[in-house]
């Protein structure tokens, strides 16, 4: 995006600089600013438009930018997504949306096998500027397939990029980023941190947005969380501290591709590491992001990077949630078994 | 070879069609006091929904609702509290036994059952080796909006439907809106049921608020099927007047005097109307079946309170018939955690 | 509105026909000689393909192919031996350029691109943000099979075009056949063409044999998504005389007279007959013709045989427009144990 | 399946107890076993009646058992797969085909949200015994989308099983034992061995079909593979061994549950260990499979578990595919590398 171009009018506020906005508020600023900056770009999806999308993120936009530039589709998911493709080969940014992270599947084959190889298929000359905005994650009580978490199977698709924002600045300034890379982003947003507030500062630089970002630091033991588990890392880093351990967050954010490094230069230092997800624990990416460790850190690793998931059964109702979810007391113990692990 | 509509079909859906009025307006209460953290109203759908159910069988013949289709359940003599279970959070798909009651889990996504629907039906005519039985096909009816519509599994659906000549009836509640999309910007064309010709299905679209009018269409298209014809679809012209679910503000997308001009008259109240007109029965009666009907949403209200949350250990035992030694695993160290914690 | 089509443009169509035909032959027996490890032949459907393409404009026009349209691309000005890379192995799609050709890579998902060419077409109407320039829209042709048209993502094009009048034309290939599956078992109702109303989108049916009448029904269609009235759909009537594709025995589903009986008079047969009876051209043209396309072949036998494979490094390097460290890391260690092998 | 139903009448052969057969020959044997013995065993998809599937696993089947038990549907996966939850709920058990690997994608959304739930959902009340039969991996040459291993997506869905045979013997036992499965199974055939012969005998017991098998028994190191490259693996095992190597390899068969007890006690002997896949390396089955080693050989283990992969590429075209699939040569690579693994 040229620096030039028209100047970002924000929803939210008048003095765009820094100001307190709940993730909901800061992914509306972000959409607002690409819409306003960047003439190409497009938003569409099942109830984005009038109604501003089931979570508000997309409140406001149709008035400002155009019910063309921001538009309902019928209710059909592969429909949604294939038709994005189809508008990056005519030159468009679309930024489509999935109302909820279960609603991705329907739209699988379109992802998978178009939207991840069209740009290696033409040989590079069809891009896929295409940023793809999923809820995701549990945590509200909320229906059948509305509690899901897909970047262990987004992260496998060759051709796919895969981000997560866990607080509202990350929303913005991620959001942001997505938009302008010339290669597919799958953006999943934790539905659950949607009305968490924080300070959003809307100036980025590349710094701000590649790779993992230390959420907290410590020595003793590297805890890795992507999306609504950061949050409730730092919570159990804050419990752990009063027992005199020293935990670092690690807040991945690009779960394709994985920042190796980061992993390497926290885990090497602490020599310990949990990393924790809520969906499945088989062929999750908590494997994924242990190998990496574990090829990196392997000769001072002092016990196996353990893993602190959700169950191997499908996301269950809200009762339940809390059971499924890694809550504070099994993170704390995936802690403990790491702290007290001994060489057998 | 359909029943006609009797005066004592008018009363026995109006009987259904109060109690479920009532369920339903107490489920939005129960939502706004915290009793259930959200549900699904369908407010103005109580004709096409009960009289539909009433057109089948559920001895023999398989339904397949979607997450608005209280009314059905009711009609089909589904547990409300079992049913009401999934707005409590309780359990996805409800607490009751689809294999008995003929009544498939709640489904949440949409136009996702519609498909098992017809492998059903399919299976049916399996299962009579290519002749109609003299009793006809057991049929399979499936529930769908205006929005699921849009759906590729709808199409896939019908086409695999017409192809096998499976006995399903596809009960569409045009209901006017999916979500905050109006059926304009949803359905091209403007029917659902006008896409029948193309597969070379009959397809009646039928006034979805005159419970008669849909007990009948639906009768006919059960029919259909039964008698081995294949497919059949009914597209009930409807509407949601009250919001998309709880959680949602209709205000954003359509205003109060457009909500009453779309709404047309409440089908409960023509059915009661039409039933008093006709002499079915008295006003006495219809107020004693009201009542009743309040009576019953109070019952299943207590019902709910009572209802206590499933043992988490449910969880592992219901992944598979045959639980793997993994899932065994996580649920030892499950146990042990949770009693430690 | 349409331009009738002319003496001259019969001509055009042999010519291109008959280049077609001696490709789509000289391909098989370069599969057979091991030249290529598999082929998809269009023996057959040269008429539909050719002359619908010959109704876009690829200056401003986009061609959306799938896995059978050798016809299409040759008559786009495709490079026959770009295109015959992918039967080679060479490129999954392709080694043209799309975004040049205006020709879409090579799908082998059936039905796979039917929804980009509704995006595409969107996309037009956006950038003449909602007035139809004087010249008309640019309109997307998709083309799809009788098989496809059971893919739920047809109907979800389908919708979506009729729902944002798309200028998208939809071309069906109804060649009787997905791989062993005749339409009659595919394709409930009989007709993708028929399916068009139920979504308000006109529709034709056209011998998709005859030539000039499958190009004077796309010209129409295209004129009609080009003014603006949104999309249609040519359904072309055509048979696959050969084999599904060179691994492929029809014998094991059709017999040979039945191969004759529904397969009818060759396509370019009856355009030869057609020249000559109206005099379009003289039958020594008419050779030429032939002999140019044989000779052609014959070029792109050698442009293919001279093809070498591309380097391994573009597996990496083509993935993304932006590179990740990652896909860097793995190329250089592949690059590394490549070398040391 | 009650021992005392109508005996199988095989396919292939007048003598069923031990006989050459191709994988090919080896499952249709197994289908027509089934047909045989269970009558509400039903085959369907794309051409499998009629033609016999374009791999002919299904050939003489329709014909044999008639043309509602073995039936073509039209060309729509989702719908195969929607229709076969149905008639699991009317009774029957369905054994659907998708033509090959790259069009199991369409049909996702029915897999993940409806076939592995539908027990769960259902309080254990509608159970889903439905095999999905799979061709699937690469090395044939084929077109785009021919050539996928979906196995990381499947094993991380709750409510499926995953079983990928690795020769005839393997493809006749595990299909027979998928087929009388109560719960779903995806059932992975390595397409590139269709054609490879070897002896099957057709007795079973439960032994011979649960959890991993050890294909070559050997102590320096542990070679995990499953479906085609298990062949591949025994012959980079042989080559070792003519320069004193002695690998092990493991076919690990089920992908899910993964028998992690085979896993533990190999490696637990070999102290070295080496997973090898088609599909690429990002949040790959091989991560979890490393997982598990390490969580229960961290103590013993000599190294990190290498893994030897596709890129994280689309599957390429035929000219390059012998770069993409781990061949001989870069399994040695990765074998060596964890030989002469020092600790850092
Ligand atoms: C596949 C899928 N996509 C999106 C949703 C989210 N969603 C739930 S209900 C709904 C609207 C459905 O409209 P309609 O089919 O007309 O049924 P109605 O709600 O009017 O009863 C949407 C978009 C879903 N449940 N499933
Ligand atoms: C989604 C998908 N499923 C299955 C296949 C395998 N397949 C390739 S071609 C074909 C038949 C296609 O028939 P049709 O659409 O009529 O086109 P035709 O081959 O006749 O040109 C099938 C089943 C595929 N390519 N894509
Ligand atoms: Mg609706
Ligand atoms: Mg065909």
């Amino acid at each position: 995006m040229p620096e030039t171009m028209t100047a970002p009018e924000p929803v939210m506020d008048t003095q765009p600089k820094a100001q307190e906005l709940s993730l909901q508020g800061a992914l509306n600023l972000a959409l607002d600013e690409i819409l306003a900056e960047d003439p190409k770009a497009l938003v569409l999806g099942e109830d984005v438009g009038t109604l501003g999308g089931v979570f508000r993120v997309t409140s406001g936009l149709a008035a400002k930018h155009g019910a063309e530039r921001v538009f309902d589709t019928p209710l059909a998911e592969s429909g949604i997504l294939g038709m994005s493709i189809g508008l990056a080969m005519a030159g468009f940014h679309p930024i489509p949306e999935v109302q909820f992270d279960g609603f991705a599947y329907p739209a699988v084959n379109q992802i998978v096998c178009q939207l991840g190889r069209m740009n290696y298929r033409s040989r590079g000359t069809l891009p896929m500027p295409v940023t793809l905005r999923v809820p995701s994650f549990g945590g509200i009580r909320a229906p059948e397939h509305h509690g899901e978490s897909l970047e262990a199977l987004f992260a496998h698709v060759p051709g796919l990029k895969v981000v997560s924002p866990s607080d509202p600045q990350q929303g913005y300034s991620l959001l942001k980023a997505a938009a302008r890379m010339p290669d597919p982003v799958i953006f999943m947003e934790p539905k659950s941190r949607y009305w968490q507030k924080g300070l959003v500062t809307s100036t980025e630089s590349p710094a701000d947005v590649s790779g993992a970002r230390i959420a907290r630091p410590g020595k003793h033991l590297t805890l890795v969380a992507w999306g609504a588990m950061v949050s409730r890392c730092i919570q159990v880093a804050e419990l752990a501290a009063e027992d005199g351990i020293d935990i670092e967050v690690l807040d991945l954010r690009w779960l394709k591709p994985i920042d190796a490094e980061a992993l390497a230069t926290s885990v090497g230092k602490t020599r310990r590491a949990v990393v924790v997800h809520e969906a499945p624990r088989t062929s999750g990416l908590g494997a994924e992001v242990a190998q990496i460790i574990i090829e990196r850190c392997f000769g001072t690793l002092k016990a196996p990077v353990e893993r602190v998931t959700g169950f191997d059964v499908p996301y269950p109702s809200g009762d339940l949630e809390d059971e499924y979810i890694p809550n504070i007391d099994r993170i704390l113990f995936g802690i403990q078994r790491v702290l007290e692990y001994k060489r057998g | 070879m359909v029943d006609p509509v009797a005066p004592s079909d008018l009363v026995e859906l109006y009987r259904l069609m109060t109690a479920v009025r009532q369920l339903d307006l107490a489920a939005i209460s129960w939502q706004r006091q915290g009793l259930v953290p959200a549900y699904a109203p369908e407010l103005g759908q109580e004709a096409a929904q009960v009289g539909s159910a009433l057109a089948v069988d559920v001895c023999r013949d398989f339904v397949f609702p979607t997450y608005r289709e209280l009314g059905v359940a009711r009609a089909c003599g589904v547990d409300m509290v079992e049913y009401m279970s999934t707005h409590k959070a309780i359990w996805h798909g409800g607490l009751w036994n689809p294999a008995e009651t003929h009544v498939a889990p709640i489904q949440a996504v949409v136009a996702g059952s519609v498909l098992h629907a017809v492998g059903w039906a399919h299976g049916q005519t399996l299962d009579a080796h290519g002749e109609v039985p003299e009793a006809g096909y057991n049929v399979a009816i499936t529930y769908l909006g205006d929005g699921a519509s849009s759906q590729g599994d709808v199409h896939e659906a019908m086409n695999f439907a017409a192809i096998f000549k499976a006995p399903v009836v596809f009960f569409v509640q045009n209901n006017g809106w999916a979500i905050s999309v109006p059926t304009e910007k949803q359905v091209a064309g403007g029917s659902v049921a006008a896409r029948g010709a193309g597969y070379g299905i009959p397809a009646i679209q039928v006034d979805g608020n005159e419970a008669a009018a849909v007990l009948e269409a639906t009768r006919r298209a059960v029919a259909h099927a039964r008698a081995g014809h294949g497919p059949a679809i009914v597209e009930a012209m409807t509407y949601r007047r009250g919001p998309h679910a709880t959680s949602d503000d209709p205000g954003r997308y359509r205003t109060l005097d457009e909500e009453r001009a779309d709404g047309g008259t409440d089908p409960l109240v023509r059915l009661r109307e039409r039933i008093l007109a006709e002499a079915a029965a008295d006003a006495a009666a219809l107020d004693a079946a009201d009542a009743s009907g309040k009576a019953e949403a109070e019952a299943v209200r207590e019902g709910i309170m009572a209802l206590g949350s499933r043992p988490g250990a449910e969880m592992f035992d219901l992944v598979f018939q045959e639980p793997t030694d993994e899932l065994l695993r996580q649920k030892a160290n499950w146990q042990e955690e949770t009693d430690h914690a």
